[in-house]
């Protein structure tokens, strides 16, 4: 067990990716020097720039040589910088990445790994804030991870690049100086939620840095209902047993996330719950998501497009 | 037509048989799609087979190719079996895709065809991204990445010509300028002098022939291949032709004259390679068993394809994802 | 009263607008000689190129340039030929025709129509048959629109071009053939559904081409339970008014939509509507849509991802 | 430095007060930057101030400009408020966009400033459709549209280019040269000659200049946009110039050398046009009394936008959309 930041943890992953299976490589603007964060801070000196390859500012060519790439039997890592600038590459990913396979009859496929950062960080305003995984997650073929401890950045960022199937794997911007535990032998399956804390009154489901919230809101709850905490991780495929099994016991569900709620993937989760256990809910499932609104800049104004600790424990109240 | 000095008979021979294949399926594909059996829309290659076969010649089985909507000619001349691509157009079990591809996505992995595409220029950055794999890993294939004038106008055109530089990957890019986007004239669409100026200024060199002389396909082809092979980075080859048919087979061409279309009926590159054979001394029955023999074998393709028999609706639900793959009600 | 086309209703309001007003204007590719599928036939010759503007095959810069033209008070008509090419201009239209009204603080508006023809059609594969609409649904500034009938496509678009916000504005392909009657002098507003027929026992909502498959699912229940059809149209903002009332009435609800079911719009819906009826619904929201795989060639396999009439009377059957 | 012949002082006096401004302006965004109270990224322009002055000074209130994330320069060489300016940099309901843009988005559209943006090479086809519609309704005024070397590797670059020759607009595009994309040298990302050779390419006339000479920027960006405004189509100005802070107030620029950074510091067009004042004959008063005034008038703009109010909760939910507008909570 070792302690790294979420950073860490993520480029620790790539790094024992790359050292255990030659095929795998990573691409994107300016990795040579670490990325923009730092993410890749160092690999090149390991690997060399054939496999940490710096790239022009082309993300649909970054995305779309990917598939030509992966399509060879290569795992390409391809960085996005912002999951809002992979924009410029959706034909390359949804028309062409998680459609390949199956178009040509499964003749080929596409072991790409998309990392497109995502959610508001530092008042980054409209063009760098988006947390689009319910996008992702409406697209055949394609995997859709959003982890948020280091933990689960490095153990799900292992599997994303050993799955033969295209995976957007969304890291948050808020997160990568967070530490925490990393057990780097433990094998974290995709498609699986964390039982982030039990309960028996509400279950909670969360993912990515709204989760900080929802801790920080747990404190303003202790005396009373007893919430359990599920962290989804994967968003496709979702883990429906463990959060149906949840739901059955606590009779209640809230979905909190950071993307704008209406159309946000809180809905398929809500639809499914309260559909699967109609007549069995003690209470409506509730959504907590961002309003319909572009992220503006001004602190004060982001502020408010953030789901809030009291928002969160005043929602559970009204669960009740 | 004059006699041409140094004519290899038996290469130009080859040339004919490739074109005449590619036409065979061309027309087979026409009328299937005139008479419903093929569904989805289809974009005829008739005029162009020259650029197909003169490029493809130059092709061992492991190079790679990508190609077009209009891809059926390139995928015939890199060796791809032409009832299995029938048996895609109608949406059989046995077609090269299985049937969930179609004429737009036709692939053959299994002869380097990295598949048609439905999207303009979407072609191009798959075909660096193969490249780049390629030279990653040391082979010595190489790529070929087919596609229009139109195309030239996306973005995807110069990231990926940009990228192909920088990174020296052994990529040839081949412009089939038939004149025609669609409906559309190209030219009119487009500014400058071409996509030749538009990848020397990428730095790519690039050379321009007439497209549908399949002996100056095949020489410069050559050429670029050979250059390509030897490390020389990419290379850009702008071969001018002209489309006989409408944009798809339901397309009735109204924004051209039939005069247009008949003129240029005598720059078919078959109807040219056939003179030249002829004055190269080509005895008229060998030309016509060659065209016998094409039409012969897409005559059994398309049997075998219209007796193949469909997809289990199964197998919709396969090679979508591995990660909790989707199943059938 | 006149009897129209799908296709020549669009046609119409097209030019009813350009004749109105100087400002409006369409481009696109090939569409001096009609378009892709001869909805702008003949316009060229009433307004010119300079109005009826051929492109070159360039999407991003066809929405971009549309962004630019709007800022400046025009209003531009898109025409993107199938929604799946648009997917080559999604920052265009994402990051910036729906935001940047926002991030400049209101000095500039974009009151551009992207035409977005949608669905399955004569077996046109994965990369001519998406339905994306919940993607649009889910951005902030976006206005989305899907219109059945010929009537509503003549409303419709008349109504989106004098939005002054962007509007998605999503044709389907299998529906420019089918006749209807067209009353030029109403005024269809955005945002309001419309109910198709009365009922007492279940609401059905859809929207676009499904109806149909709807229209033919209403015989086979003729003996069976009384169904309410109401036609979103207008899929942001979705008249939750009239769907809430209805449920209300009915005490269930099944929505159908020709989009994949995981994260499509009937999810919101389905959500919205089990919340706020919550211990009023006598059944589960049921939701019907595509399964999660690209959309196949070959003509028995897509047929497999449609809606029938047969799925659609045995849903409603399921759900007394 | 040697006397130039036929320098117009006045006019050069012009530019140094332009480019001094937004020196100022440059390092209290810097600074504010690093104290904390800018809390979005900021990138800045320090070392390319010629550029916007002297291309700015030839454009007229009602004509048109796009920039990027580095576009301070161009903004305020076209007359935005300084303090507005920096108020939207803090966040402030007195930001010219009432502190929702930051200084990713900042735009005045009283001047004809049509908007930074934050993603790379979109402003160019913003450009392009704002000159389109200046085309469309007959108006006289022009479009300019900056943009870095780093976006001439994205796809908009060459559908915006095509764009702008093939419907002849009325737009210059301005290529701001400054070596870098971020952390990596463009060079080693761009294939060709350059940008100046791709734009010929697509049909464009290009002209390359010393883009830290104010004098040579003025020049030519004086004869483009004549041509410009005589309707000869789109004109392309690369403008050589060197960034001398990091891509942003936060980056300390590890890719490069403190040496090659004090090297290029000898080259500060600001610099230049102070020393070819001096030996025009321009006291140094005259230039300490510019550049005086310039930092008194931003501390004035920075006291008014730190002092300015916040904005009220309620304004994040204005101006998304009329058709069912969001609201609070
Ligand atoms: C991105 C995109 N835009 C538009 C289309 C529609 N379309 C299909 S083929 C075609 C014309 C392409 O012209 P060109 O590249 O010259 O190829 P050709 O058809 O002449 O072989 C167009 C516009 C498309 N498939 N993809
Ligand atoms: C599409 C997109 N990709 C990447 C980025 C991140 N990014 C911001 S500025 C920049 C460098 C741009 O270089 P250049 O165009 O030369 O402008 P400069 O910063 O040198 O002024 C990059 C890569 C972005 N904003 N948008
Ligand atoms: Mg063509
Ligand atoms: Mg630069």
């Amino acid at each position: 067990m070792a302690v790294m930041s979420y950073l860490e943890a993520g480029k620790a992953a790539l790094a024992a990716e790359m050292r255990d299976d030659a095929s795998v490589w990573a691409l994107g603007e300016d990795l040579g020097r670490g990325g923009v964060f730092g993410q890749y801070r160092g690999l090149v000196d390991e690997f060399g720039p054939a496999r940490i390859v710096d790239t022009p500012i082309s993300e649909a060519t970054i995305m779309g040589a990917a598939v030509g790439a992966a399509l060879l039997g290569t795992r390409p890592v391809v960085e996005m910088r912002f999951a809002d600038f992979a924009l410029c590459a959706v034909d390359e990913l949804v028309n062409q990445a998680a459609k390949a396979r199956y178009m040509f009859g499964g003749q080929g496929r596409v072991p790409l790994v998309a990392r497109q950062p995502i959610g508001m960080w530092r008042s980054s305003a409209a063009q760098h804030s988006q947390s689009l995984e319910s996008w992702y997650a409406h697209i055949p073929g394609l995997v859709v991870v959003c982890p948020f401890t280091p933990a689960d950045n490095y153990g799900l960022l292992r599997a994303a690049i050993r799955c033969d199937d295209p995976v957007v794997y969304m890291e948050h911007k808020d997160l990568w100086a967070m530490t925490g535990e990393v057990d780097e032998a433990a094998d974290l399956p995709l498609g699986k939620a964390r039982l982030v804390r039990e309960g028996s009154d509400v279950t909670l489901v969360a993912w990515s840095g709204v989760l900080r919230a929802v801790e920080a809101a747990l404190p303003l709850l202790q005396d009373g209902p007893s919430v359990e905490v599920i962290d989804l991780r994967t968003i496709y495929p979702w883990d429906r047993d463990m959060v149906l099994d949840s739901v059955r016991r606590t009779g209640r569900l809230l979905v909190v996330h950071e993307a704008v709620a209406t159309g946000g993937f809180g809905a398929e989760i809500a639809a499914t719950v309260a559909g699967a256990l109609f007549g069995n809910l003690k209470a409506p499932v509730r959504r907590l998501g961002a309003p319909r609104i572009p992220i503006p800049y001004s602190p004060p104004l982001e502020e408010a497009c953030k789901i809030s600790p009291a928002q969160i424990a005043e929602t559970v109240h009204g669960m009740l | 037509m004059a006699a041409r000095a140094n004519i290899d008979v038996e290469r130009l021979l080859a040339h004919y048989r490739a074109m005449a294949r590619i036409r065979a399926f061309e027309e087979a594909a026409e009328r299937a799609h005139q008479e419903g059996h093929v569904k989805g829309a289809v974009h005829l290659s008739i005029g162009q087979e020259a650029v197909a076969a003169g490029v493809c010649i130059h092709l061992k089985r492991e190079d790679l190719i990508t190609t077009t909507h209009r891809g059926h000619g390139h995928t015939i001349a890199k060796g791809a079996d032409t009832g299995a691509m029938l048996a895609e157009l109608l949406g059989r079990a046995s077609g090269t895709c299985q049937g969930k591809g179609g004429s737009l996505h036709i692939a053959d992995f299994s002869i380097g065809m990295l598949g048609a595409n439905g999207v303009v220029a979407a072609g191009l950055t798959i075909a660096v991204g193969a490249a780049h794999a390629v030279k990653l890993r040391g082979e010595r294939r190489i790529v070929v990445c087919f596609f229009g004038d139109g195309a030239t106008n996306r973005g995807p055109f110069l990231e990926s010509l940009n990228w192909a530089k920088i990174y020296e990957l052994p990529v040839l890019f081949v412009c089939e300028d038939n004149g025609f986007a669609a409906s559309t004239r190209t030219r009119a669409m487009s500014a400058g002098p071409g996509p030749d100026a538009r990848a020397e200024s990428l730095g790519i060199p690039a050379r321009t022939i007439d497209g549908n002389d399949v002996i100056a396909v095949d020489e410069a082809a050559g050429e670029l291949v050979e250059r390509v092979r030897a490390g020389a980075g990419p290379q850009f080859l702008l071969a001018r032709t002209y489309r006989l048919k409408g944009h798809t087979a339901s397309d009735l061409g109204a924004y051209r004259s039939a005069a247009e279309v008949e003129a240029r009926k005598a720059d078919d590159p078959l109807k040219r390679a056939a003179e030249l054979l002829k004055v190269s001394g080509v005895a008229d029955e060998t030309i016509i068993a060659i065209d016998a023999e094409a039409r012969a074998e897409i005559a059994a393709a398309w049997k075998s394809a219209l007796g193949a028999p469909w997809p289990a609706v199964e197998l919709a639900f396969t090679d979508v994802q591995d990660v909790r793959m989707p199943s059938w009600r």
